[in-house]
């Protein structure tokens, strides 16, 4: 089962943990992700908010590489990604707009795009819950995780197909086939403040802040997301967040594939846990001591049940 | 939306919000009526930009500048989109005090990452076709 | 006063009194803009709109008909329109055998609450006609008169039936004459190329009895005239799904009857027989033997290969030994079902519109509207008062147009949906050998994709589709409105 | 045959875009036509009289009338023929007003389609005959199914009229939702004491016989005689024998049983009486519940029964009424308001629904009447009304507002600040809907006595904040501001829709009803209480959302409908009914078996069998004619030579 994949920007960037992390669990669950050689980025928000022509011509030039090697689907871990291809591909439907876009494009659009959908939703779609279970060699019992979906993942909800709009709970199935106790975040789907911690960062530090300080109150050990951009404004922001909500955080803030790489056992290097600004070893500390505990535990079952058979 | 309503185009145009706006679609969701409030506003922000009214002007510019680093690479370059938009908004300590950590975990690379095999330069042609579309048709691009 | 003016097209809407006619009046309440064509009739119920009102009105100048009743579930009358959305579906996929375009019929569910879903349901009905254009009448249609001949490809093998076990029936009859007023089969006609039905009620009758491709008649079409009588009757596969079809609708009992069945292996079609003997004066013999049978006329020889000369019904024939008999001779012989278009039908399949109506019109000029088909159909059993020729209801006038002939032939296929065997005896039975056949063929296909592929005169204890409903349908859905 | 036709003015609502004269003019052309003319209001006093008169000046022998709708005037016009003395039937109408002048302006075009429908209507009138009605007589006791407050006003009104009422209660207990409300606006007064006195009443009355716990099986038949199947659900409690002492309540085990009648605020017993007030006050066990019942081992209530009355083994019984009419009030529901993720979703315990709230209010509620937050039992500081949850919502597919909802919100906020004199109450509304006597006062006072604070605009988001409150963020559209409120207990007024069961129960009556289950009634200005079905009458929110003023003069209205209906001894029945034409009957059975009434039976004719219509159950569908081939089924009025000559007519190229 293989995908056509396009990483978007921030994977070499911002986000290579989670372009790592996400390689690491595809490759242990035997997905195969084929990358678009000569992807291009699309454009993300600036590009729509100048001209949604301008956006889906982005879009379609990846849509149309990836007809090209006849994938049937293209597969983006980011948000953000994923929106504006689903856009670009939905608006290539209306004639009107397929000849509007061809016009700034090298070649004329393939008839038929591929679809494209989210890693999260690649994964659910070919690997049931027990063969992730099946992978898992470390599980994250006793860690308590508040998933953090972000707004665009599931919205608008016709188009993106992602369960309840308002109440998503694919992340929470992943990760609890992974050991983890999931709690049930409220604001899983309030926006992070987006790519306005640029030019308006207060409001940016607002949104995250609130998020955070809700997290907090739940007393969750860590805060998974999917969204390059949600993690660099919970994370890499965290300080800013704080300052605004005046509330001292230490959250970390873990991409969901890099949790089900370290219950697939993979070495936290591997998965970039070392990029993390909020630290993960006390995490890290959490879950080695709950698996020695645990290991006790079995042991002098093992012992007491030998002793009397 | 009641602006729009009324046909208050100016006093709409003019407005700060259309540029506050981080088009989450939160307000599509929830619209009782099923108006899409989000594409609303994306409309709005087009006109209002097509006849140069940008009321934030700061929010213009960093679009433009991370849209130059994607013309120029085929892919966004971050530290060439910070400093584009260091140089147009002369906001010069944006996020400086990041910028320390950032480095630290390799979080910005130095090193801009290039689309292969004529991607680059494809992408840069779909851009200046844009803009010569855009000018062809009278309107700021 | 047909006074229409240039801009508008003919359109009959049949209207229920109960949700359409008031969701056309609460379209009027809110000053609901529709163009003026439709001209409403208003029943009391959906289920009261025989779909021959439909075709009259279709054949008599309407550019279209708009049938709407309650939605399924809101009748007023519970079940009208459950019969409705069958009948009418049934018309709907029969009408373009004739050559009108089936787009010209439409029926559809409007409540009384509905006025802006019925301002929607008028003005996109009206455009469609007015895209159409006015229809095509039968008067004005071009006679067709080249009939292509049609291509006969048999399920199974056809054969002469000469090793069937003839004298073995011939003894069941004599052991079960005595209890029976007499047994129906076939004897020698009038030469040896020709049958004509047999009445048995002595032993020296018996021994007339024949057996082979000339027993063409359809001896169940007697049994209605015999009824409360104790009567035997021989029967070929189709012939015992006549009887099950009359024993389904007690027109028979099945006490009375006593059926005798051996395998067929297919009959001549004598149309094409005698066109081939053309003019003779004698028959000099008659051979048969595996494949077909050599028929020697003053002196001149001629070949009848059973897989050429057959009669249509006996290509596509799935039950060659009776479905229901109670003493049954010879080995039946299984025949896998496989996809089948019975000839007739496929000649006209390959027409297109304006030929069907060019076709029907050329045909029904030769009609001589002698009744032969109806008096020959064994399902007929309306007999002296049949609406052809009565005036309480008056449904046809005695005029002898194509177009009131046309008329018969769709009340006798729509009085036939669900309850046509196929035996073919109406095509046969015409002096004029018009191939009416696939008219109720049309019907027949109709029903079986319409009601998971009913076939009529199987089983006695079935009821007719058009005599029952669904709440559901599964192959009947609502026409979206676009 | 001599035929006059009238063509009707309406005013200008035909006149203006249809030339009557002209059409007059055509229709003189018409055969058997002998007078024709146009008048300016054909149904009101001069119209009539003047067509009375046209009818004995041209001894005229049969009338069309074009005008509005045969389903609005029809009736009418049929009465001035008949005083004029010609047969009912021997009249037509064409409807040359909402078919034809209020659709379109083209008044060629509508003028010409208006003489094409009176030529029909002259061609049907032409082989019309004159038809007499037959009396049957009725059985005059009356159904009425719901015993909420509007059926338990039309079942007094009723019984008080001297007709026999079977009263059928799908709960243990008539009172309906108004049973569940702690006080009633706009007076504040106390429900159970307005509404006990009634169902007292009810269960006193000699009149009336009550079924509670009970439903609606099956109802066959017509006006004047349906024949109703009542399911009665077993209670496990012989009801003879029940003296509603309470001693089982006390003693059962089981007491985590969800309770229905407090909206599942509270838990209860297995074996309960709903509430003190209760009618009829028997215990009823739930079953899903009682040990004995499901592990069969207990048996504590029925060893603590001082008279005995409990037994497990009761099966549920089918009971067969004859009754003349029906009046169908069952009521409302709330709707399914966990639609709302945004809201909770129902994962919230601190989100309730205005009722759950009511149940809190009230004395008889779990709480005893003190406000106690079902997470922890503390007594809220901030309460947060929200407005149309569910209701002016086309997202969720419920566009129409509930009514109500505004009024009673602004009662619960009073009565929040008599129960907690420090709390402080928000009301999120988008507009108050205070139209009644004495109804927006109420709500200012609400605001201004009690300081209640309206903010204008919809919640966007309710989430706990972590430590045990709800965080309420919403907008107030007058400041054009973001809102946060920290609220201790969210209350939303939850829209209405129709009685669960609604649907299945329209199809039982035969009635139709709209997407969200609410009947339809004949006409909704005119005739709110009837239905399209003769004999079936609506009282209530079952027809459409109204408050309990509304309601209780509902109830009385459909009352005095069936007081109406059985004034008479007998009632004529429907003569358009089919007959056969017993020569052409050649007894195929196919009528038979396609009459959805039975109402066609096979007789004996001269050793022949034929078939024969049942004059009193034949209804007029029609289905029979277009069945038999031979049409020796004819429906009276609706002939195939009627219909087919209303087609020949048109058809005629």
């Amino acid at each position: 089962m293989n995908f056509a994949y396009y990483p978007g920007c921030s994977a070499a960037g911002s986000s290579a943990d989670y372009e790592m992390s996400t390689r690491a669990v595809c490759r242990a669950l035997k997905i195969g992700l084929q990358e678009i050689p000569d992807w291009n980025c699309c454009g993300s928000t600036p590009a729509h908010a100048v001209d949604t022509e301008l956006s889906a011509a982005l879009c379609v030039r990846n849509l149309d590489l990836a007809a090209r090697m006849d994938a049937a689907t293209v597969v983006t871990p980011c948000p953000s990604c994923l929106s504006n291809l689903k856009h670009a591909g939905k608006r290539m439907e209306n004639p009107a707009f397929r000849a509007r876009v061809n016009e700034l494009l090298d070649n004329p659009a393939a008839e038929k795009l591929p679809e494209t959908t989210s890693v999260m939703q690649a994964i659910a779609s070919c690997r049931t819950a027990a063969d992730i279970a099946a992978n898992v060699c470390k599980p994250l019992k006793g860690l308590k995780i508040a998933a953090y979906y972000g707004c665009l993942m599931s919205r608008p909800a016709g188009l993106m197909q992602f369960g309840d709009p308002e109440n998503p709970t694919l992340m929470e199935s992943l990760l609890s086939a992974c050991g983890a106790e999931m709690v049930d975040f409220p604001l899983k789907t309030e926006c992070c403040g987006a790519s306005f911690g640029i030019p308006e960062r207060p409001m940016t530090a607002v949104n995250s802040g609130r998020i955070l300080e809700v997290a907090a109150n739940m007393g969750v050990d860590a805060v998974a997301v999917a969204c390059p951009l949600c993690q660099m404004n919970l994370d890499l922001r965290q300080k800013q967040a704080a300052k605004a909500v005046n509330v001292f955080f230490n959250m970390p803030v873990l991409y969901y594939t890099q949790l089900m790489g370290l219950a697939f056992g993979f070495d936290p290097r591997e998965l970039g846990l070392h990029k993390l600004c909020v630290s993960a070893d006390p995490l890290l500390q959490k879950l080695d001591a709950l698996r020695r505990e645990e290991a006790l535990a079995e042991a002098k079952a093992k012992a007491a049940e030998g002793g009397n058979a | 939306m009641r602006g729009v309503q009324l046909g208050l185009k100016d006093q709409v145009l003019n407005s700060r919000s259309l540029w506050m706006c981080l088009s989450c679609s939160t307000c599509s969701l929830r619209c009782p009526n099923d108006i899409d409030v989000a594409a609303v506003m994306e409309t709005l922000r087009h006109m209002a930009r097509k006849e140069g009214r940008v009321t934030v002007p700061k929010v213009e510019k960093f679009w433009f500048s991370f849209l130059d680093t994607v013309r120029r690479f085929g892919r966004t370059y971050e530290i060439g989109t910070m400093a584009l938009y260091m140089l147009r908004s002369m906001r010069v300590f944006t996020d400086v005090d990041l910028a320390p950590a950032a480095l630290a975990k390799q979080k910005l690379g130095f090193k801009p990452h290039v689309t292969p095999n004529g991607g680059a330069e494809a992408v840069g042609r779909i851009l200046k076709r844009y803009e010569e579309r855009a000018k062809r048709e009278g309107v700021r691009p | 006063m047909p006074v229409l003016n240039g801009k508008e097209l003919r359109i009959v809407g049949f209207l229920c009194n109960w949700c359409s006619y008031g969701g056309a009046d609460t379209a009027g309440v809110a000053r609901a803009g529709q163009p003026t064509d439709l001209r409403i009739i208003r029943v009391p119920c959906s289920g009261r709109i025989d779909p021959l009102f439909i075709v009259k009105a279709l054949l008599n100048g309407a550019d279209g008909v708009l049938v709407s009743g309650c939605h399924p579930r809101d009748c007023h009358y519970s079940a009208g329109n459950y019969y409705a959305r069958r009948r009418l579906e049934v018309l709907k996929q029969f009408l373009p055998v004739l050559g009108i375009d089936d787009r010209r019929f439409e029926y559809t569910w409007v409540s009384a609450s509905e006025g802006q879903r019925w301002q929607h349901v008028v003005t996109t009905f009206t455009d469609r006609i007015h895209k159409l254009g006015p229809a095509p009448r039968l008067e004005d249609a071009e006679p067709l008169l080249k009939i292509a001949d049609m291509a006969l490809t048999s399920l199974r093998p056809l054969g002469t039936g000469q090793n069937a076990a003839l004298d073995d029936l011939k003894a069941a009859i004599k052991a079960k004459l005595p209890e029976l007023d007499c047994v129906i089969g076939w004897q020698q006609g009038y030469d040896a190329a020709h049958t004509v039905p047999l009445f048995m009620r002595t032993p020296e009758d018996v021994d007339k009895l024949v057996w082979g491709p000339f027993n063409v008649n359809n001896p169940a079409t007697y049994l209605p005239s015999f009824k409360g009588k104790k009567v035997g009757v021989v029967v070929k596969g189709c012939d015992s799904r006549s009887v099950v079809e009359l024993l389904q609708e007690n027109l028979i009992k099945r006490e009375d009857v006593t059926i005798f069945a051996m395998p067929c292996q297919g009959t001549l079609d004598m149309a094409r027989v005698n066109q081939e003997l053309g003019r003779y004066s004698a028959i000099d013999s008659v051979s048969y033997d595996e494949a077909g049978v050599t028929i020697v006329a003053d002196g001149k020889e001629h070949r009848f290969c059973m897989n050429d000369y057959a009669q249509g019904k006996c290509y596509g024939c799935t039950t060659p030994s009776a479905v229901l008999a109670d003493t049954r001779l010879g080995v039946p012989e299984a025949v896998q079902p496989g996809a089948f278009t019975p000839p007739e039908l496929a000649m006209l399949d390959a027409m297109s519109l304006e030929e069907r109506l060019g076709f029907w019109k050329g045909q029904m000029e030769r009609c001589l509207r002698c009744y032969a088909c109806r008096n020959a159909c064994p399902m007929c059993v309306c007999r002296d008062y049949c609406i052809a020729e009565s005036r309480e209801p008056q449904w046809m006038t005695q005029e002898a147009t194509a177009k009131e002939k046309l008329f018969f032939q769709t009340i006798h296929a729509m009085h036939l949906a669900g309850r046509c065997t196929g035996c073919g005896e109406c095509q046969r039975a015409c002096p004029v050998g018009i191939p009416i056949l696939a008219l109720r063929q049309q019907i027949a296909r109709a029903v079986a994709q319409l009601f998971d592929a009913y076939k009529p005169g199987l089983d006695p204890e079935a009821v007719p589709p058009l005599l029952g409903y669904e709440l559901e349908e599964k192959n009947i859905h609502e026409r979206e409105w676009k | 045959m001599r035929i006059g036709v009238f063509i009707c003015h309406c005013g200008s609502n035909i006149g203006g875009t249809v030339d009557c004269a002209r059409v007059a003019e055509l229709a003189r052309a018409f055969p058997d036509v002998a007078y024709a003319t146009d008048l300016m209001y054909s149904c009101a006093e001069p119209g009539q009289a003047a067509i009375e008169a046209a009818i004995h000046e041209h001894k005229l022998d049969g009338v069309v009338v074009a005008s509005c709708t045969p389903r609005m005037h029809e009736p009418t016009f049929r009465r001035t023929v008949e005083r004029a003395g010609l047969n009912r039937y021997m009249f037509e109408m064409a409807n040359i007003r909402e078919h034809v002048s209020w659709i379109g302006k083209d008044k060629e075009a509508n003028t010409n389609k208006a003489a094409e429908l009176v030529q029909i209507a002259v061609e049907k009138l032409r082989r019309d005959k004159p038809l007499t009605a037959k009396s049957f007589d009725i059985n005059k006791r009356v159904l009425i199914i719901g015993g909420g407050v509007a059926g338990i006003q039309a079942a007094l009104d009723c019984a008080d009229g001297g007709v026999p009422v079977v009263l059928v209660e799908r709960e243990a207990t008539i009172g309906g939702k108004m049973a569940k409300l702690d006080k009633t606006f706009p007076t504040v007064d106390c429900s159970a004491c307005i509404l006990g006195p009634k169902m007292v009443d009810v269960a006193q009355h000699p009149n009336i016989t009550l079924y509670a716990y009970s439903e609606v099986e099956d109802i066959s038949g017509y006006v004047g005689n349906f024949t109703v199947k009542i399911r009665k659900r077993p209670t496990y409690v012989d009801w003879s024998k029940c003296t509603g002492c309470g001693a089982c309540t006390e003693k059962c085990p089981s007491k985590k049983t969800p309770d229905a009648f407090n909206e599942f605020t509270g838990p209860t017993t297995a074996i309960n009486i709903a509430f003190p007030q209760a009618i009829p006050k028997k215990a009823v066990i739930n079953a899903e519940h009682c040990r004995q019942l499901v592990k069969g081992k207990c048996g504590v209530c029925a060893k603590v029964c001082p008279t005995g009355a409990i037994n497990y083994e009761m099966q549920e019984e089918i009971i067969t009424e004859e009754v003349g009419c029906i009046v169908a009030a069952t009521g409302y529901d709330l709707m399914d308001w966990t639609v709302y993720e945004e809201y909770g979703g129902g994962r919230y315990p601190d989100v309730i629904t205005s009722l759950q709230y009511e149940r809190l209010l009230s004395a008889s509620g779990p709480t005893e009447g003190h406000i106690l937050r079902p997470s922890d039992g503390k007594e809220p500081r901030n309460v947060v009304f929200i407005q149309c949850v569910g209701s002016r919502d086309r997202s969720i597919g419920r566009p129409y507002c509930s009514g109500f909802c505004c009024m009673y919100t602004a009662k619960q906020a009073v009565l929040t600040k008599d129960h907690i004199p420090d709390s402080q109450s928000y009301v999120f509304y988008m507009d108050v809907r205070a139209p009644g006597k004495m109804y927006d006062e109420f709500t200012r006072r609400a605001i201004e006595e009690y300081g209640t604070e309206y903010i204008r605009g919809r919640v966007s988001k309710i989430y706990p904040d972590g430590n045990g409150r709800l965080v309420v963020r919403g907008v107030d559209t007058l400041m054009g501001e973001q809102v946060e409120i920290l609220a201790d207990l969210v209350v939303l007024a939850v829209g209405v829709e129709a009685s669960k069961g609604s649907p299945q129960l329209a199809e039982k009556l035969r009635i139709s009803y709209d997407s969200y289950g609410f009947f339809m009634e004949s006409h909704v200005k005119l005739k709110p209480v009837e239905t399209n079905t003769a004999g079936v009458f609506l009282a209530g929110v079952c027809q459409g959302v109204k408050d309990i003023p509304a309601s209780v003069s509902q109830g009385s209205a459909a009352a005095a409908k069936v007081l109406a209906l059985f004034a008479r001894d007998k009632l004529e029945n429907d003569p358009q009914i089919a007959a056969v034409d017993v020569k052409r009957c050649v007894a195929c059975g196919k009528c038979i078996r396609c009459c959805p009434f039975g109402a066609i039976k096979e007789v004996e004719f001269r050793g022949e069998v034929k078939a024969q219509v049942i004059e009193t159950v034949c209804q007029g569908c029609g289905v029979c004619t277009s069945t038999c081939p031979q049409g020796a089924i004819q429906l009276a009025h609706a002939t195939d030579n009627q219909i087919l000559a209303e087609v020949n007519a048109l058809c005629q190229c």
